[in-house]
């Protein structure tokens, strides 16, 4: 679960990491409800707020999407007003499809340098790596790409943390000097404490800016948590409710179903009783030229009434045409999957189609319920099978649209 | 001969007296396994089909002679349960649980390295050797006796590739769920050994999916040391970017670390024939044989 | 390093395992002076702290020493006068050679049972172990050889620690019932604390008193903690000065010497630069019959002086007759030693010989500087020639005495 | 052959600009180690006698390709200075001051077993394969080449030992120090099927001392599987009990454990030779080669 940028900040400053000062604008209701009525006498907290900041200041978005700078999202202002009129353009405004609900104000930070720094899981290795490069900023994925000595990455025993000799040899290696070992020292262990402690799989800064008083400073951070440890972050599962999702992910959520969102253009679902048999799915489908818009993963065991939720979420997302449910049943009842369809098609849209493939457990039972459902549903004996039935029904749509 | 689970393992079923372990405790006496204790702080004295329940993995396995442990007990206390297991001895414990934090993981492959063990999993279906024996949960009927070998990451794809090879009369010597997290107690490549040394094993079926390097670590291997005909499959191939597919640790990178594509490249450098669905892995099979 | 009881009551106390109430009499000066003249008028500091305490009280005597109880060192009271006649009668007097200068003066605690609880160091696994019985008490290391089934003895991975099983286990083996689960599981992780946190190679509560509520409460105590980690344990450290240590340990300590007490009755000391020849020269000694009264280790690289200093130290000891030097250089350099044995043997008591043996380093400028030195020292070639001179210097000691 | 230390090890000397770094390392130097690179934080980039310093261990290695380390740090830098050298990927570290604290050899103990890399010492005087190369304080000139490997917990009977060894022309393969703390980071047991294996050794020397099982294990060891002549002394054995004897290692529990007689009646029953004495070891020699 990615983190907003303001509160991986929030996260940071918990544990002493120095970042700009600023305000969050979030909670504002009386200015959210001016701002969509536009009516400027009701905006007195906002500026209010924005009257004891140190300027210049950088308004900031906080939606989760890339390329947030270059669509308007970050704006310097060097007064009060300036910062007032950015944040009513910003606040409600859409940015690249996500409405902005919240703002991070902080004090703009001038450096000498701008540092890269992060801590991630090794997959391979299977412990907490640190990157580090003296040439951070917007530019650190091309750095990794044309000038990968420039980037420093060393892996930390779990058991035994960041010691010295870590510190050393990453300033060594990038040879920012010596002089900023006390410095560095303390931001790597706080930033790994903060890794760890709060289940990160990813801990980033950049930029890390260096002052000209040798200070340095987190000025924009990206942290990304661990979905299943998520039990023992409470606040940050409590945020997780802010973030601007899919509203079909939180509505599968509800029903401790896993919506996933492939192809936005796509026009067929997916849906199956696990991931691996999803993914095979979705790849011989697409190598029949065709596009999955969305898929969704039962998981194990699942019931009548959870699979019907589950078929009536993906099919409410218009662009999808057809949806294919292939099940291996182990804990899985077949009948199970039959009685949810059976349910499901009562409300089918008539320009939908369910392409529907069962085996395992009580395939026999489950069969027959599908055999008796009347409405537009396709059962097939094998994925292959399945796969040529999405390709006929797609050049037969096709033929009639055309 | 199999690998890892036959009829001299001495099971013990963690978290027995809860409503999955209950189930299938039933199920794997009922396929044959010896189970030989289970395990539930507070419980001991109980018995679960006739299982004796101890309070500790230690004293069960001092009780009963156990070798192998497999757990069903939540994700979030999967890793205390894991390393009782370890510090009881035991050298292979099964996890089956989905959903298991991450630095859980990390902790216990590092303590796995130190105490010698194999864990398996967890977001397993556990291991079979069918007609001897099965530790897990998955759907023992589908599973038959030969000579093919099954590792996957995926549970459904491999029930999917096994039910398929059954029908066409081509049995299994092992099958292993090496489970679908970032960091599974087990990868490929520390299976693979084993298998190449089994006599019962002709082929290996390995099942991966996009995410980490299993299977390119897996293709060094093989390249290097395995002499027997390897097919693998790997799903995922158009997965986005950056987005989980349901298992944790099937996940392509931003980088584009963890893609079919050069995890099937280097899979066909090492001379394994990459099969394109799980049909196709069986219709392989069908020409070696 | 052994604390005394209080100390480790102290060390129990600071981690919140349940210790009696109680108190400490040592630094009443005045009381101490009024004890040593007798005068009763001057006790009144000493009554007043025995006022306030819940009757009845054990008073122990803090001395490091074995069968305290037998020595009359442990004893009851009901009142407050009778606390103060035995504190009067214990206080100052010589308690098995050692000089009773504190007094542990506590509640004393009635229970239903007496367990036993340790954790030692286990060399052989290089983990911590936790030993505990239900048959604690005085008879637990008769219990440890005739029943040895009621002892559980459980090693803990220091990565780890202790997790709940390890106390379901302890429980379960020693068959006193989940009852005590939390009363034991709290204890046996505090007491682990005081073990890695302490540098314990011995954290042991013997007897472990269950009250007739069922609470646990650690009676008496023992902590020993690893010597080489008294830098990391200032507070300890600071302790040491108080314990009666033989005089000659401290002295040589001030000159970084190791002296070693062996047999109280030996007439023969041995000073080498090794604690690997000093044993294997105890060894032959000892196998000729004769006795060892103290060795001292002098370390590697001694100079003049500091080996001046330990053989006045060993020689100060009036039961040593005769010192044996055996010497193999390497660091140390044997002209050194001969320099600081002639130093030496200007003082030397005219009863006292020293048989000296230099090997290694400059051992040629050494033997000069030995034919120089006036006096009663015997210069060999090896340790076997050495142990035979000793051997015969015996046999004319005891024919002249007889 | 020699075992751990010849002409092909690249040394690394932590604490390389310290006095005893220093002077050891020009000792080192002199009888033809190869010692390749120094370590002190905050030193990098000057030199000792030719041997460049770096600030971190990793660097070193990376720089230089060493495989091994002696540290001349002070006690209680040790742990510290040890798993910076493991986490470099050094497989062997000698390590040589005295009174490193017992916890702190407890975790080198387990991160060693982690890492797979041998830790020799603490409070070792290192090894030396007379003629080649040594790594450590050693007096270097009383030993000789020759075909008996000396291990010892004490440095004073070892030297005494092997004095006399050379005297009577009587080479040495490999000399170890394994230190005479509680926690030695190898004991006899660990280094045994080294020496064992190893061509140019005929005899086996062992100079245990009382404290520990140390001698018990190794007795184990020898019984199974080595067999190659083993003479052994046992010092300490008119110690008093519950007193340390100068190494923190050698003293006899309250209850007797580490006795020097257990440790001889084993030795003696694994078919060892028991010296009553460091001569003694030379004679028993001597009537064997």
């Amino acid at each position: 679960m990615k983190l907003l940028e303001y509160k991986a900040k929030e996260l940071f400053d918990k544990y002493g990491i120095r970042t700009p000062a600023g305000i969050v604008i979030d909670k504002l209701d009386k200015t959210n409800h001016a701002l969509e009525s536009r009516e400027d006498s009701d905006l007195e907290g906002l500026s209010q707020k924005l009257e004891n900041l140190d300027y210049p200041v950088v308004v900031k978005a906080q939606v989760q999407v890339g390329g947030r700078g270059k669509a308007g999202g970050v704006r310097f202002a060097d007064t009060p007003e300036e910062a007032r009129n950015i944040c009513i353009q910003l606040l409600h405004s859409n940015l690249k499809g996500f409405i902005v609900k919240e703002l991070l104000i902080v004090k703009k930070v001038s450096g000498i340098k701008e540092w890269y720094v992060s801590i991630t899981l090794d997959r391979g290795n299977k412990v907490p790596m640190i990157i580090f490069s003296s040439h951070g900023g917007v530019d650190i994925e091309e750095t990794a790409i044309t000038d990968p000595d420039k980037i420093v990455k060393i892996g930390i025993d779990p058991f035994i943390g960041i010691e010295d000799h870590i510190v050393h040899y990453i300033i060594d290696k990038s040879d920012i000097g010596m002089a900023y070992f006390d410095e560095m020292n303390d931001l790597l262990k706080k930033l790994y404490r903060v890794f760890i402690e709060s289940d990160c799989l990813l801990a980033e800064i950049n930029p890390l800016i260096v002052t000209e008083d040798h200070q340095i400073i987190a000025a924009d951070g990206k942290v990304d948590i661990d979905d299943s440890a998520l039990f023992r972050q409470q606040d940050i599962l409590a945020f997780r409710d802010k973030l601007q999702e899919d509203p079909l992910i939180l509505d599968a959520r509800k029903f401790r179903l896993l919506y996933i969102p492939i192809n936005p253009e796509g026009d067929i679902a997916v849906m199956s009783n696990g991931s691996g048999m999803i993914m095979s799915c979705i790849d011989l489908i697409t190598k029949k030229s065709m596009s999955v818009g969305a898929a969704l993963d039962l998981g194990g065991g699942c019931t009548a009434d959870r699979i019907y939720e589950g078929i009536r979420i993906l099919l409410s997302n218009p662009r999808i045409k057809t949806l294919f449910i292939s099940i291996f049943g182990g804990i899985t009842r077949c009948d199970e999957v039959a009685n949810g369809v059976s349910q499901a098609v009562k409300h089918l849209d008539s320009s939908k189609t369910i392409v529907i493939r069962i085996e395992g457990t009580n395939k026999e039972e489950g069969l027959k319920i599908i055999e008796g459902i009347q409405g537009n549903i396709i059962s097939v004996d094998s994925i292959r099978e399945g796969v040529k039935v999405l390709y006929d029904l797609q050049i037969s749509n096709n033929s009639s649209v055309s | 001969m199999s690998i890892l689970i036959d009829q001299n393992t001495r099971l013990i079923v963690q978290g027995i007296t809860g409503r999955e372990g209950t189930f299938h405790t039933e199920q794997m006496l009922a396929y044959g396994t010896n189970v030989v204790a289970g395990v539930t702080p507070g419980r001991s004295g109980q018995n679960v089909f006739g299982v004796p329940v101890y309070n500790t993995v230690k004293e069960a396995v001092e009780e009963t002679n156990a070798n192998a442990t497999v757990l069903f007990v939540p994700a979030k206390y999967t890793a205390q349960g894991v390393m009782e297991a370890m510090q009881a001895g035991l050298k292979l414990i099964l996890t089956i649980s989905e959903h298991v934090p991450v630095q859980d993981m990390m902790k216990i492959h590092h303590f796995a390295r130190k105490y010698q063990c194999r864990v398996i999993g967890p977001n397993s279906f556990g291991i079979i050797s069918p007609g001897k024996a099965k530790a897990g949960f998955m759907a023992h009927k589908i599973f038959t006796p030969g000579s093919v070998a099954v590792m996957s990451r995926s549970a459904t794809n491999c029930y999917e590739t096994v039910f398929m090879m059954t029908n066409k009369g081509i049995g299994q010597s092992t099958c292993i769920g090496n489970g679908g997290d970032m960091i599974p107690g087990s990868s490929f490549v520390d299976l693979l050994p084993l298998l190449e040394e089994d006599v019962d094993t002709k082929v290996i079926v390995l099942i991966g999916e996009i995410g980490g390097s299993e299977e390119e670590l897996a293709a060094e291997y093989i390249k290097q040391h395995v002499t027997k005909p390897v097919i693998t499959l790997i799903a995922g191939k158009n997965a986005p970017k950056d987005t989980s597919m349901g298992h944790a640790g099937a996940i392509i990178s931003p980088d584009g670390t963890g893609s079919a594509e050069i995890k099937e490249q280097r899979m066909q450098e090492a001379g394994a024939l990459i099969a394109e669905s799980t049909q196709h892995i069986v219709e392989l099979l069908e020409e070696i044989l």
